[in-house]
């Protein structure tokens, strides 16, 4: 019966790879892209919640009597445009940084700053 | 995987596999959304800050033990935090029995609306959206600030001929099968947009694939040729009225004598009133995504064409 | 009259998956870039047209029908396209095709300066 | 035959992640994307059926259009000069062959 909960433990995997690449990884744009594969992980999270067996989707038709939960799909697609609208906020950062730094490692970033005070 | 090119493919594969995951899971709004911005404009616009930033990782790495420690501590405290979760499909789940119930079984009757998730984001969350849509607006004015690129218009008139002649010579057959596919992607981003009320849509899908057609544009022809079609200070006028539609609206029905958001007092009927009140918040939303998304993209693309 | 649409909308699903299929493998076995894109290029526009035109078939009804028609075309526009912008872009970035003469296997990128 | 032609996309779909990972060139990989976006447009029209409800192929439209758009875009990119006088080019495909 325990086995029911496997699309938890898909979404704690996923979830750990992201974390993974967030903090082992030194460039400023993977960082980035582990980001969104975290963020995509708790989509993925609160959608498969919302999922009834022999349910269909939430738009109302003739003859059907059980729908989805709609409420964590409003969460969700929301989520999706606000986190690339952030993601998009936070490329721009990196993209100033390079310029500033010649570099979006995180590394040689603060050997600069080192250097510099 | 050290080519960040080839890293962000595979996140671009990774996108258009969770969004065919969200179409198995029913939800075919969400899958709708992250369709438009997990495979298409995500990538691209990593693809831009990469150009911009260079193509390499450094092959140093440090002390990968300390992060895979963490990682797997977490993991295993959140599997087993799960063991308390109720089973996947399981119909009797406590985020099933709350809420949930009244808005399937009542928003048809309230609402009028077949979509419940249109009515659900609309108009019983409506000031949820509201929060989320400004957001969005502060995350493209963050960029805008950023990444402002001065134009020059001398520079720009030389740099568009080229272009397009360039283009002209290089790319006919695409920029012919642009031209057929332009009218009917920005006329899809209508439908989505006022079909949304009854089958999967809205302003934020509709929003992003209007960004996208001009995006297309702009890569198709040149970004100076699109900075001549689309003008940018109405982009950013467009951005704010988008905001302020949303808010005027919860205003409007405010003087009315409804609470903020209220759409009930909008008309006569309120069946009428909730209707005319999602359309309108929509519209708002839409304006709003839509030019965001296409403030970024040619800010970003802008500054690696003048750096 | 039925059974015949029935069947032969079975047909198309199954041809669309057999040359679905066949692409597949052709992106896994063919050496060099050239050939795999020509094998997905092609396979990709008939077998998508054929299963999009086995489930018009599973369901003739007013605008189920017309938006499955609206993708058939949109593929069948998109898809040549695609592959002809991507054999350019290749070509042009000095990508060369696997000859007898050329000694690279697996059709890496050759060291032109 | 709706499941016979859902498990032949699903297994076309690996083939390509496959090429996708291991693809010695860009374009390989680029082509992998392209093949995927395609699958899925399939894929999730063919789902519609499997679940009964064929009214939602506005996703698979919106499929087919984003797909080109991102093709196009990567392809655009991959043009510019950053990438071809990029010193690190050759260098970082060779390692991963």
């Amino acid at each position: 019966m325990i086995l029911g909960l496997y699309n938890y433990w898909i979404v704690v995997v996923l979830m750990m790879i992201g974390l993974y690449i967030v903090i082992a990884h030194g460039n400023l744009i993977k960082k980035l892209v582990g980001l969104t594969i975290f963020q995509t992980a708790v989509f993925i999270f609160y959608i498969s919640m919302a999922k009834i067996d022999g349910a269909t989707a939430p738009v109302l038709a003739e003859g059907i009597s059980q729908y989805s939960n709609p409420l964590p799909h409003v969460l969700i697609l929301t989520a999706i445009v606000v986190g690339i609208a952030t993601v998009a906020l936070g490329l721009a950062l990196a993209v100033r940084i390079k310029e500033a730094y010649g570099s979006v490692e995180e590394e040689s970033i603060q050997n600069k700053d080192n250097q510099e005070c | 995987m050290r080519d960040l090119f080839a890293v962000v493919m595979m996140s671009g594969i990774f996108g258009l596999l969770s969004a065919s995951f969200f179409v198995a899971m029913d939800a075919v709004d969400v899958a709708f959304t992250e369709a438009s911005v997990g495979a298409g404009i995500a990538t691209l616009l990593m693809l831009t800050a990469v150009t911009l930033t260079g193509r390499s990782e450094d092959s140093e790495r440090h002390k990968p033990m300390w992060a895979l420690v963490v990682v797997f501590i977490t993991g295993g405290l959140l599997i087993y935090g799960t063991l308390d979760m109720p089973y996947f499909g399981s119909s009797q789940a406590p985020v099933h029995l709350h809420v949930a119930p009244r808005y399937i079984n009542d928003s048809m009757q309230e609402t009028g609306l077949p979509n419940i998730v249109t009515s659900v984001l609309a108009s019983y969350r409506g000031f949820d959206t509201l929060g989320e849509v400004v957001v969005i607006f502060t995350a493209g004015m963050g960029v805008l600030a950023l990444l402002r690129v001065e134009s020059r218009p001398g520079i720009d008139q030389t740099m568009a001929d080229t272009i397009f002649y360039l283009m002209h010579e290089r790319h006919l057959i695409l920029r012919i099968v642009t031209k057929l596919l332009l009218p009917f992607i920005l006329l899809f981003a209508l439908y989505v947009q006022f079909h949304g009320d009854f089958g999967p849509g809205g302003g934020f899908q509709a929003g992003v694939i209007f960004a996208a057609a001009i995006i297309l544009y702009a890569m198709v022809f040149g970004l100076p040729t699109a900075r001549r079609v689309v003008n940018q200070t109405f982009f950013r006028l467009l951005a704010a009225v988008g905001v302020l539609l949303y808010g005027g609206v919860g205003v409007v029905s405010m003087l009315n004598g409804g609470n903020f958001l209220d759409y009930n007092v909008l008309a006569d009927d309120p069946v009428a009133g909730q209707h005319l009140g999602i359309l309108l918040i929509e519209l708002g939303v839409g304006c709003t995504v839509a030019s965001v998304m296409v403030i970024i993209f040619f800010n970003f693309s802008g500054r690696r064409e003048f750096p | 009259m039925d059974i015949i649409v029935n069947m032969s909308s079975a047909l198309c699903l199954l041809l669309g998956s057999f040359l679905c299929l066949s692409g597949g493998v052709g992106i896994i076995r063919f050496p060099d870039f050239y050939t795999r894109m020509h094998a997905v290029g092609v396979t990709d526009t008939l077998g998508a047209g054929m299963i999009l035109i086995g489930l018009m078939l599973q369901n003739p009804e007013g605008l189920v029908v017309l938006k499955l028609l609206l993708i058939l075309v949109m593929t069948i526009f998109i898809s040549p396209v695609a592959s002809h912008a991507l054999a350019k872009a290749a070509f042009r970035n000095d990508l060369m095709p696997l000859s007898d003469s050329n000694e690279n296997k697996e059709g890496t990128e050759s060291s032109i300066p | 035959m709706l499941i016979v032609a859902t498990i032949a996309i699903l297994v076309v779909m690996i083939l390509g992640i496959i090429r996708g990972v291991v693809g010695p060139t860009l374009y390989d990989r680029i082509l992998a994307v392209n093949m995927f976006g395609t699958k899925t447009v399939l894929l999730i029209s063919l789902l519609g059926f499997v679940m009964g409800r064929p009214d939602f192929l506005d996703i698979a439209i919106v499929y087919a259009l984003i797909n080109f758009i991102s093709i196009i875009g990567v392809l655009h990119f991959s043009d510019s000069a950053v990438f071809r006088h990029d010193p690190h080019d050759t260098e970082s495909t060779k390692k991963e062959s």
